[in-house]
């Protein structure tokens, strides 16, 4: 994967798009994935033909293609997220536990999901809010964390109200432990591990200005 | 045995209240509508459904649980901007909820189907999801203990149906139908499409005739039909 | 399934070929059956198309047809006891785990076996001789014996010693705990279960012969 | 990473000393039989493999037996009229028998692939081949605790492959050939046919793509010639 060994810097914090370019740019060519539903979903405008990167819907799909658009509309043709999408060719169908087989059984090379928080050493967050009366629901996210060979997540560094979404320990429920590899956000790329949190990349700011904002202690790239 | 009905009425006669009934689709593709509205008419209450979804809008499942004939479910995601009515129930406390990872759920269904009595398997593991459950260091991982989801009923939709039983589906309708037509005890099918026994390829066959009991014509549930079924309330 | 209820008789023996007849004519239509290598595969002789009865082979396939001869032999088309077969309409092809998850998971109506020996409670003993030295070999046994709803045996009752093959509890290595269902024999069918042995019919003998030759008691068919 | 490799040595020419092998057919329908060879040419030894059987005859799996290039099967039925490599060296205490009812290996490998860390079934309960098993309760029945069989390698004959590495199979030559290339870390499979990504209808693919490593063509190793394939010892 063409991960930089050494930190980066940018002179701006990256938009989406500017952010979803750069995960896709980090996908190694023939990989398979999982984009989850919202922010990941942008990584596909991205992918070029050269990558021959194959996606996976988990309602029983590999191959699957752009969102389907007028007379492609096709009610029986849907991604996870319920949109109605495409086919490519060299595509093919699956009932719900041989698609499952693929994300649990570690055939994936990579998901890419959103989060609400990740913890130093890679827990995720982002299935519930854990808020009194919420009704929970948990959907392919708890298979997608535990399941792919690299779980990269892509978020805003800081919620609305300035808390940084990396933290020492999750405060919502988690979805998996120790499952995410990468997290993708507007201030800087961090990798998460059982040895704690690395920075490759940085976006209008300094390590020292990052390490004002995140709670854990961040090591830069070697 | 397997049974050639004319109408959905007939095919869900036999539920009786307080089954286990599973429902395919996932989102609109592949929802059996035709027959969940049957199985409204027919007043089977105290249900068990299993879906992965608990219901969307004004129509079918939806309905069901409006009119409080489900007394639980059994689904990954029940939350979603048009499930008003489970909001209103499960805020009201009067439905019960067994919430499951969608990998789980997909598992423990086709574990019931292949005589599975439990597994282990990662996904949950550390979550709140898997409180009180048992828990074993495997394969170099965590896992969660997870048992068999059996149903006294599923309703499926499919494309094609021969005469032997056998099924096809389409695109990504087919997500849950062959491992819920399998862990049931009475499959209740209907499709756009019956062909003559040997019309279909041995080879591409999906679900074989074995584990299906009634089969239903249900005429304009074909193909990409799945987002124009909409039903008034 | 037409059993009869009460102790029918018949004035001789049945050979092979007329127990496979009365097997076939036992099997309810409609069914899903195995038939298992050797004896029992004279019972698909006698199946009637009036039955419908559909043949699971546990290679990978439902609706198999006759032995293949001539130019129907396809080397890719065999069943379990990997002699050439052919397809009927409306068969259809799956994998191994898919093929036992038939079996294993109780959707096999019968499958008919042969046996070393029964025991009065229904255990089997029909995969290994224990003898020292003997080369183990179990394949699909134990799958059909524990998965399918009812299991019938086929076999002379007595060996060729003259020992009675239904004994009290096995002395050879079992296959199944307590799943045979019925078992038909040259001298006569009998139901056993966890209440113990039932004689159906008796073939070329009385019901007081038959206890002579078998060591577990015997009732008669209420 | 898929590879389309111009021939059967070159596909096995990474399998180590030490590997695990998977490898599928059920009697001589759907056995690799070429890559069999090359891997006995290839010289890998002091292997594990997983087969239903163990070797028939002069050719193939016997061959590698026969070379002792084996040093343990993991098999359901390796006692055949023909099997006299393995049952020499079975006498002979040269190699080492993990047999496992043809259910339970073929479930073991599914959860290989499927990411399940163990199952209970009632297959093999009270048998010899569950002593020493865990064992437990459930669903109604007593049960066998089974663990996944991994494996380094699968090697598999499937009838066509497309661009993606999508496969198809024969009749039962399909066997075990779909759950070895999800349990095995690398699936070197060979095809009668190569064709055009698209060719094959989504509907229709049994393995896709994700499975498969290396594919290369086998002339003459195609339909129905599973029989007919002898080979000189």
């Amino acid at each position: 994967m063409s991960t930089a060994t050494t930190l980066q810097t940018s002179t701006t914090p990256l938009g989406r798009d500017e952010l979803a370019r750069l995960v896709a740019k980090d996908i190694a060519p023939g990989s398979f994935v999982n984009l989850g539903i919202g922010q990941p979903t942008l990584v596909s405008n991205y992918l070029t033909d050269e990558q021959n990167i194959t996606l996976h819907t988990e309602n029983g799909m590999l191959g699957m293609g752009p969102a389907a658009e007028g007379d492609q509309i096709d009610g029986d043709l849907i991604n996870a997220g319920k949109i109605p999408v495409t086919e490519l060719p060299g595509a093919s169908y699956f009932h719900h536990a041989d698609s499952f087989a693929i994300m649990r059984g570690g055939h994936l090379d990579i998901c890419v999901l959103g989060a609400f928080q990740v913890s130093a050493t890679g827990d995720l967050a982002n299935w519930h809010t854990g808020a009194p009366g919420a009704i929970p629901a948990v959907g392919g996210a708890m298979d997608l964390a535990t399941g792919a060979k690299d779980v990269f997540v892509m978020m805003t560094l800081l919620t609305r109200e300035g808390a940084s979404k990396i933290v020492e320990s999750c405060t919502y429920p988690i979805t998996g432990v120790g499952c995410v590899t990468r997290v993708y956000t507007d201030k800087g790329v961090f990798l998460t591990g059982p040895d704690g949190v690395t920075v490759r990349e940085t976006f209008g700011c300094t390590l020292e200005e990052l390490q004002e904002l995140v709670p854990v202690p961040l090591k830069a790239a070697a | 045995m397997l049974n050639f009905v004319d109408s959905v009425q007939e095919a869900v006669a036999g539920i009786k209240d307080g089954s286990t009934v599973m429902i395919g689709g996932f989102g609109n593709a592949g929802q059996p509508f035709e027959l969940i509205d049957a199985l409204l008419e027919c007043g089977a209450t105290d249900l068990t459904v299993v879906n992965n979804n608990a219901g969307q809008g004004d129509q079918g499942l939806a309905l069901l649980i409006k009119e409080g004939r489900v007394k639980k479910m059994i689904c990954s995601f029940p939350r979603q901007s048009d499930s008003w009515h489970f909001d209103a129930k499960y805020k009201a406390g009067e439905i019960e909820l067994e919430l499951v990872p969608q990998g789980n759920l997909a598992e423990r269904i086709r574990a019931a189907g292949a005589g599975i009595g439990g597994f282990f398997t990662p996904t949950g593991y550390g979550t709140m999801l898997a409180e009180g459950k048992e828990t074993r260091f495997l394969d170099g991982k965590w896992q969660v203990f997870e048992t068999p989801i059996h149903a006294d009923v599923a309703l499926i939709k499919a494309l094609k149906a021969d005469g032997k039983g056998n099924l096809v589906y389409r695109k990504t309708a087919r997500n849950f139908g062959p491992i819920m037509a399998a862990a049931a005890r009475q499959s209740i099918v209907q499709v756009s499409e019956i062909v003559p026994t040997g019309a279909l390829d041995p080879e591409n066959v999906v679900t074989p005739g074995i584990y299906v009991n009634s089969i239903v014509k249900v005429a304009g549930s074909g193909a990409g039909t799945s987002t124009t079924t909409e039903k008034a309330a």
